[in-house]
């Protein structure tokens, strides 16, 4: 282990580093903590420039009460989740076939197939933008979720595709040489060796795709308007306006918005790492 | 679909019964001799291309062709509305007198190749980090996942969170500052500092990716060669130099394309706490191209894509450099 | 007697004027029984580009918008219906006549209007009052006035430029005022260079209100909303804004005895004195099935009863188009309505980025937000527009 | 019959042909071996068997059908790796019985003939188990009883014990062997380890480069070997090698040892350059002389090999047993019954005799 | 001098403690190798020694030095490991040359002791190559040259063989014999092979569970061990262990074989049970017997081992040499020199002697 471990130092050393790791993450998410703060302030602190101090009093309940029963802010969250999870299944499941498909064949124009989905995944999506709108529009789905998760099922496949071919790659293939010799069809080695198999990937995969399509903005500005299919994410700054300097709803709607990746991160934390190193140190 | 129904039983156990039956397990036919119809002829070769398809199909339509689509579109003008008007190269021509003015398109290349160098002090930050956090004590694992929690939020959020504290009225910053004693500065509001500005927000979840890439590239480094680097003598320095850095290369490989590629995609955090200024200041590319097709203002399609095609045509060196690497690595297979 | 269905999409997605418009929209279904109506109400800002799409693939029969430049894409592209014939009839061409021209293009009407507000000084009367200072009726008073302001440590105005168009608001005026309507009218067209001396000149005016320091610091930084405070804790006192600024300045707590209204006083005694009313307006699509309904639709929009309904303070709280409705009992209000009405004589404009063409509006605005900020840069500001110009209207 | 016929099978990747045109018959019920340095081909020709691989020409037959063109499925082979390859999700009992679930064999039958095998290889208690809870002795017999569940009529294994540890090696070789008394099944099996390949063969195939060296019982390579490849390939330590020259009448010059022996006359027609290979285990050593220097000596208990070095250099291995042992710096005599001599031709390496 | 002593050293993860407090005198220049079960701590004793690993209790001083305290790099060790742990992004020369780069060395003088070592260890074509294009023997080589660089005073080997192919064993095993005498050093080994315990070592230590059973010259173990588990554990195949019991007057009755042997009597005092040992080359087979039968033959060549089940199911091993070899089936008899027996406690497991 690099560094060296700190318990083989001695205790002085120990002590200061164990003082020190809190105060370092003090720092590092004091942004963050300011915004927890911030959202359960009363509005009479802004008003009073008392910004950076202690509340004045606790308005917890208060301000994320306004934020889920008078705002539009449940209506985004519910949108995000309907566009995240038919997405985070659609781009799964098309990526364990390519990723399958592209793992254990070797066949003319493999390597090839595998890096037009790499290439695609790495293009600026920008250049997408004006033809997959256009796409979008002419397909009807402009401002609907479905144009939304169509479009990031694809575009997510690239990304997916790699991590789920390497992962496959890192399958022993004598199992699917085992299967072949007692007469498994390639659809049942796919459905019952390598699917069971991919597991964890799926897991990790799921995190990941999970948090980037909760999080992602460009796309739902592109696609999307107002608030019936808008995610929260762009619901935050329509939310933003609407509330123009209340500062102490701002900070609980971006909370809000901020605490299903986070949650997602902390329960599934170990496929969450898992999966950054299967799909993208390897 | 009828070559995928199990061929009907009287086929299957039509099991030519060759040499001798296996005693040891009471009489064994030979499984299954189904007739051999055309999917169980083909079926190892058209496997792949069944699973395949639909992938394949997705990504065509809605990421290749829509590539090609913008090459051909940045040579109209178009508004979104009425007819396409070929121009040529005019929009290009327009770039490229806008690039020698001085303008919104030079301004955006400029700060676009600032965010690739800056950006990439997130690699040395991250590794920083994570060589701080890559010790086994009490609650460790906690700390890991505390430190990686800004990349799990929305940029959106990293936005708004940074732009007040940057507030030139009540932001963190200034307060910070004043205790110091140094004067009030609006960052978000100078040209000089704007970009900087938005630069450091964007550092934060970067920052928190790497750390992440490099904690995982820590865990994979082999124990041994430690080991032998302390018989060898190599201590702290020395040994993150010579020992552990060129094995951290896949983790700095992959810290460096996601890095790159974040920072030439970069647009939430600028739509989010300028809109591209003061003054225009802050544009990028990807932010700029926005604006001139999509916003309030725009709807120039054509423009816009000619803007994506620059943008497209710098990061294809680092796709090309990517590729070209996965390809080595496949070969040394 | 009407029939079928009437598809109407609207952008007032705020709550007043949402309650106000499905009231009137109630009201039309009450006359016409046997018409089936459907309303939309989407989103302001989503509505700004997806205008853009229903007018193309599944249009409405009454769509609304805003008038001038804003609806010249829409015209050219052949989306929005020619309605000279409406304006031809005898009520609307006698009640309307003072917003016909933001409705023309070509010599042909191509919607109607429903509504407009004043643009003007908004400012604290009670700061006014404690520094002794009166409403400004010329533009040495009206920096006298500043000084005042600024040397008891507060800031004449507050703005908010981040999202650029307040500057252009302020470029309006000073325009107007220095060179009159019409060559601001043909700035916005095109028609003159931006290193014009007379161009010039109008910076030269505004640069004595910025060294003066007239206008709050970092407004590059806030919206227009996030200026408000300033005005409401009396850091800054006034503020140069459409007539909508009124009612977030009054839930702020400011009450009527120390908000009021001047009108922006004259520079260049030589022009006559112009205004900004954006006007909104309703318009019916080409591609509009039912547009006999359409069509009686808007008249009903435009007649004086329901205009004096739905522009009353109750409702969207702003000035009637039909010169025969009733103006409501506002104080705001009737100061307005007087201004455009009596003491306008120079014209009425859009506002700046409905009277020049979108890229035109964006660069200038930006170049105007520079300049509040570095007034120095003028020079090379005023190049880059000029450049601008060339490209844009060729 | 279901033995198994390779006519002039041959395997090419793009321009490389690894196998150069084996011709091997393997009768019923027989367990052969393939030997042979790594990368000579073994694990190819296995899997050609198998249909893992494309045969790029000639023809393979099991029993009396030819199977060349046929899935491994249809074959009526069953293959143990390596690796095992278990699947790592399935228990015991269902890694088993999973070719037969997927070939729509009822259950019933399934759940008989995995049980039976499990009985066989004493496994019956782990059926529940997942792989990764068993040892690897056991995870070997798992892979085993996937194989015998299918009843095929070929067995075919690739180095299936070189995963495990020294000791188990030797236990599970003799389960393999007690097994094919057992089912009597043919079997075919790769391996590098000499041990295996002589404790188990009825026949070993040596293969080098794609090519059959040689075919024969155990014994028999090692008393008989064809050429010097299979000579010194077979036995443990290798056989030693040394330079000699035909002097005619039946005498062959070994310099290395400065005399000369005497062979069957038979073998030297004419002159020419042979090599004279001689067993450890065949050669004797004796204090009195001095053909050599001892340069090492490895006493493993009951046995230990002098490591010598002649005069002019060349290196020999002698095995010495009982309780006189040379010391390292002796200087010893080499003596052996020439009858026990083999003689190489030097060029094509072949065996005069 | 350079020798090697560690007194009462103790080893403590946490609470568990895995090394019970070994003292062990290794001389100057002797070449000591530490054998035992996987897990009896062999690994855990050599690291402590490196200093990778903290003694937590009790010395070690290399010649005069007391080095408990010090650092790996200034022990003046070099070690060996069983992965190579070569710097994979280095060449061969850069690999060898780290430690004395480390330590401010010349750069002239660097390439020189380099250039010395890849003469001794062959390894001058390869100078300039990075590891992964290697060999697994030349990888090994290049880890020997990068501990023979530094001069170091002790070299430590963990089971550096045990990565490479049989073949290569042997031949790596040879070489590492060679080196021992041509540069002299002390050297620790650590394996779990037999065979190079017995053929490399001076000295054998046999650890068991973190304490050391017996140390000794290799064929002092196998002439004398001082219980059943070193008697079981060197030697291959291991000894055959038969339950006794003492009938008293140097009579020991050994009921697989339904007879009685004589020992000494100083050995037999009083009743108890014993367990009889027995060495495979020690027993010889005669069909005129029916002590067991043959269950199963491993004809190796120059040797077989025929394994026997006795009357009771005890199973026995005997090798066989020479032309005569017992086959599957027969009913065989069982001769020893009783003298060759040894007995050790059935209880205690300790030699009686
Ligand atoms: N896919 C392939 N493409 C090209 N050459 C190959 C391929 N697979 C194997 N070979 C070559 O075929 C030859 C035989 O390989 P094979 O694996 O059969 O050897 P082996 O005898 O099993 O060796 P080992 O004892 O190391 O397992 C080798 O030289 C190898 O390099
Ligand atoms: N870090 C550790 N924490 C706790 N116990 C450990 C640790 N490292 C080793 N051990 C224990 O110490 C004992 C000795 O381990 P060691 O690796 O020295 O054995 P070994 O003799 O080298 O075995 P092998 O032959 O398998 O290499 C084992 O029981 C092991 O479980
Ligand atoms: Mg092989
Ligand atoms: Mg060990």
């Amino acid at each position: 282990m690099f560094p060296r471990p700190i318990e083989k130092s001695t205790p002085a050393a120990r002590v200061a580093y164990k003082t020190l790791l809190p105060v370092a993450l003090l720092f590092w998410l004091l942004p963050l903590l300011a915004v927890a703060v911030f959202s359960v302030k009363p509005d009479a602190d802004f008003t009073s420039g008392n910004y950076w101090g202690w509340p004045s009093s606790f308005e917890a309940l208060n301000n994320y009460g306004k934020v889920f029963f008078a705002s539009d802010m449940p209506r985004y969250l519910l949108n995000s989740v309907l566009i995240t999870v038919p997405t985070v299944i659609g781009a799964v499941a098309l990526s364990t076939m390519t990723g399958f498909a592209l793992g254990i064949y070797k066949f003319r124009g493999n390597l090839l197939i595998f890096f037009m989905f790499i290439a695609g995944n790495f293009v600026p999506f920008q250049i997408l933008m004006v033809p997959v709108r256009d796409l979008t529009l002419e397909m009807g789905l402009y401002n609907t979720k479905t144009g939304l998760v169509l479009f990031h099922i694809a575009f997510q496949t690239g990304f997916c595709t790699l991590f789920m071919r390497n992962f496959i790659r890192a399958l022993p293939f004598e199992l699917i040489e085992a299967a072949r010799v007692e007469g498994v069809s390639e659809i049942r080695i796919f459905r019952y060796v390598v699917l069971p198999l991919m597991r964890p990937a799926i897991a990790a995969l799921s995190v990941l795709i999970f948090t980037f399509i909760w999080n992602d903005y460009f796309w739902a500005v592109v696609l999307t308007q107002g608030a019936e299919s808008q995610p929260v994410t762009a619901g935050i700054t329509s939310f933003n306006a609407q509330y123009r300097a209340a500062y102490h709803l701002m900070s609980a709607g971006s909370i809000v918005a901020a605490l299903p990746p986070v949650l997602m991160f902390f329960l599934m934390q170990r496929h969450f790492i898992a999966g950054l190193t299967l799909g993208a140190v390897k | 679909m009828g070559a995928f129904r199990r061929a009907p039983p009287h086929h299957r156990h039509r099991g030519v019964r060759l040499g001798a039956p296996c005693p040891w397990i009471g009489p064994v036919q030979v499984q299954t001799l189904p007739k051999r119809g055309f999917w169980a002829r083909n079926q190892r070769r058209l496997a792949p291309w069944l699973f395949l398809a639909p992938g394949i199909a997705f990504f065509l339509v809605y990421v290749i062709l829509p590539v090609f689509q913008s090459f051909n579109l940045s040579l109209y003008e178009w508004d979104g509305l009425g007819a396409k008007e070929y121009l040529g190269l005019r929009n290009y021509e327009d770039l490229y007198w806008e690039f020698v003015d001085r303008d919104a398109f030079f301004i955006s290349l400029k700060n676009n190749l600032i965010w690739l160098f800056l950006y990439l002090l997130a690699i040395p930050g991250g590794l920083f980090i994570a060589l701080f956090l890559n010790q086994n004590v009490w609650g460790i694992r906690l700390y890991k996942s505390l430190f990686f929690f800004p990349f799990v939020i929305s940029q959106v959020v990293v936005g708004l969170v940074f732009a007040w504290f940057y507030d030139p009225a009540f932001g963190l910053l200034n307060v910070a500052l004043g205790w110091i004693g140094l004067g009030p500065i609006n960052v978000l509001g100078d040209e000089n500092l704007v970009t900087y500005g938005i630069i450091a927000a964007g550092l934060w979840p970067q920052t928190a990716y790497c750390m992440i890439l490099y904690l995982t590239g820590l865990n994979a480094v082999d124990p041994e060669q430690i080991e032998a680097g302390r018989l060898d003598g190599a201590k702290g320095l020395r040994m993150l130099w010579h020992i552990i850095l060129p094995q951290l290369r896949p983790a700095t490989f992959i810290a460096f394309v996601v890095t790159i590629i974040g920072a030439l995609r970069s647009f939430d955090l600028i739509s989010i706490m300028t809109q591209g200024g003061p003054f225009g200041s802050s544009r990028v590319l990807a932010f700029y191209m926005f604006e001139v097709a999509l916003s309030e203002y725009g709807f120039r399609m054509g423009y816009g894509a000619a803007i994506a095609v620059v943008l497209f045509l710098i990061m294809l060196c680092f796709i090309a450099y990517f590729l070209w690497s996965m390809w080595r690595e496949e070969k040394g297979h | 007697e009407l029939t079928g269905d009437l598809k109407i999409f609207l952008d007032t997605s705020n709550p007043a004027p949402r309650a106000t418009m499905e009231k009137m929209i109630a009201d039309f279904q009450e006359a016409h029984p046997d018409l089936n109506i459907e309303t939309t109400v989407i989103d302001r800002e989503a509505y700004k580009t997806q205008i853009r799409n229903f007018l193309t693939a599944n249009a409405p029969d009454v769509a609304n918008w805003y008038a001038a430049n804003r609806m010249k894409p829409f015209v050219d592209a052949g989306l929005f219906e020619d309605v000279s014939d409406l304006w031809a009839e005898a009520e609307i061409a006698d009640n309307l006549a003072s917003t016909k021209g933001a409705m023309t293009i070509d010599g042909k009407q191509w919607g109607v209007p429903y509504t407009y507000y004043q643009w003007g000084v908004y400012y604290r009367k009670d700061i006014y009052d404690d520094l002794g200072l009166s409403e400004p009726t010329d533009w040495d008073s009206f920096k006298a006035n500043c000084q005042a302001i600024v040397d008891s440590g507060k800031a004449c105005f507050t703005i908010g430029t981040k999202y650029l168009w307040t500057a252009g608001g302020w470029f309006d005026y000073l325009n107007m005022r220095t060179n009159g309507f019409d060559f601001h009218m043909a700035l916005a067209a095109g028609e003159v260079s931006w290193e014009d001396e007379r161009v010039k000149q109008t910076f030269a005016n505004w640069r004595e209100l910025i060294d003066m320091g007239a206008f709050i610091d970092n407004h590059q930084t806030y919206s227009w909303q996030e200026a408000l405070p300033f005005m409401v804790q009396g850091d800054a006192a006034g503020y140069l804004m459409g007539n909508f600024a009124v009612a977030p300045l009054r839930e702020a707590g400011l009450t009527d005895d120390q908000l009021d209204f001047y009108q922006f006083p004259a520079i260049n005694p030589d022009v006559e004195l112009a205004e900004d009313a954006p006007t909104d307006t309703f318009h019916i699509p080409a591609n509009a099935t039912n547009k006999e309904a359409a069509r009686e639709f808007l008249r009903f929009v435009v007649s004086a009863d329901v205009q004096t309904e739905i522009n009353n303070g109750k409702n969207l709280g702003q000035l009637p188009v039909n010169a025969a409705s009733m103006v409501d009992d506002d104080k705001f209000l009737n100061e307005g309505f007087k201004m455009l009405s009596s003491n306008s004589p120079g014209g009425v404009a859009q506002f700046w980025d409905r009277d020049a063409p979108a890229e035109m509006a964006k660069v200038s605005m930006e170049g105007f937000q520079e300049f509040m900020v570095k007034p120095d840069n003028l020079d090379r500001i005023l190049a880059k527009l000029e450049r601008a110009r060339q490209r844009i209207y060729k | 019959m279901t033995g198994l016929i390779l006519n002039g099978a041959i395997k090419r990747y793009g321009e490389v042909q690894v196998i150069h045109g084996i011709d091997l018959t393997i009768d019923h019920g027989e367990f052969c071996v393939f030997v042979g340095p790594s990368g000579c081909g073994k694990s190819t020709l296995l899997r050609m068997i198998a249909g893992l691989e494309e045969t790029s020409d000639g023809t393979i037959h099991i029993g009396a059908r030819d199977v060349t063109q046929l899935d491994p499925a249809e074959r009526g082979v069953s293959m143990v790796f390596q690796t095992y390859a278990l699947y790592p999700h399935m228990t015991v009992a269902e890694n088993m019985g999973f070719g037969l679930k997927m070939n729509g064999v009822p259950r019933a039958e399934i759940k008989q003939k995995v049980s039976e095998a499990a009985r066989i290889l004493k496994l019956d208690e782990y059926l529940s188990r997942k792989p990764k809870a068993l040892s690897g002795g056991q995870r070997q017999r798992v892979a085993i009883g996937r194989a015998i569940v299918r009843g095929p009529e070929v067995f075919l294994f690739d180095e299936p014990l070189s995963n495990l540890d020294a000791e188990l090696r030797v236990e599970m070789r003799v389960e393999i062997a007690r097994l094919h008394q057992e089912i009597g099944a043919t079997m075919i099996y790769v391996t590098h380890d000499q041990v295996e390949a002589m404790t188990l063969a009825d026949k070993i195939v040596v293969l080098r480069a794609g090519r059959i060296e040689q075919v024969g019982a155990p014994l028999d390579l090692y008393r008989d070997p064809d050429n010097k490849f299979v000579a010194g390939f077979i036995g443990s330590p290798s056989m030693n090698f040394l330079d000699g020259q035909i002097e005619g009448e039946g005498k062959v010059a070994v310099p290395a040892l400065s005399r000369s022996i005497s062979v069957p006359a038979s073998l030297c027609s004419g002159t020419g350059a042979v090599t004279v290979g001689l067993r450890p285990e065949h050669l004797e050593l004796d204090q009195s002389g001095s053909d050599a220097v001892v340069e090492l000596t490895e006493a493993l208990g009951g046995v230990s090999y002098a490591h010598l070095v002649c005069a002019g250099g060349e290196k020999m291995i002698v095995e010495e047993r009982g309780d006189h042992r040379t010391r390292v710096g002796d200087r010893v005599a080499v003596r052996f019954d020439p009858a026990r001599a083999m003689l190489f031709d030097a060029k094509t390496e072949a065996r005069l005799r």
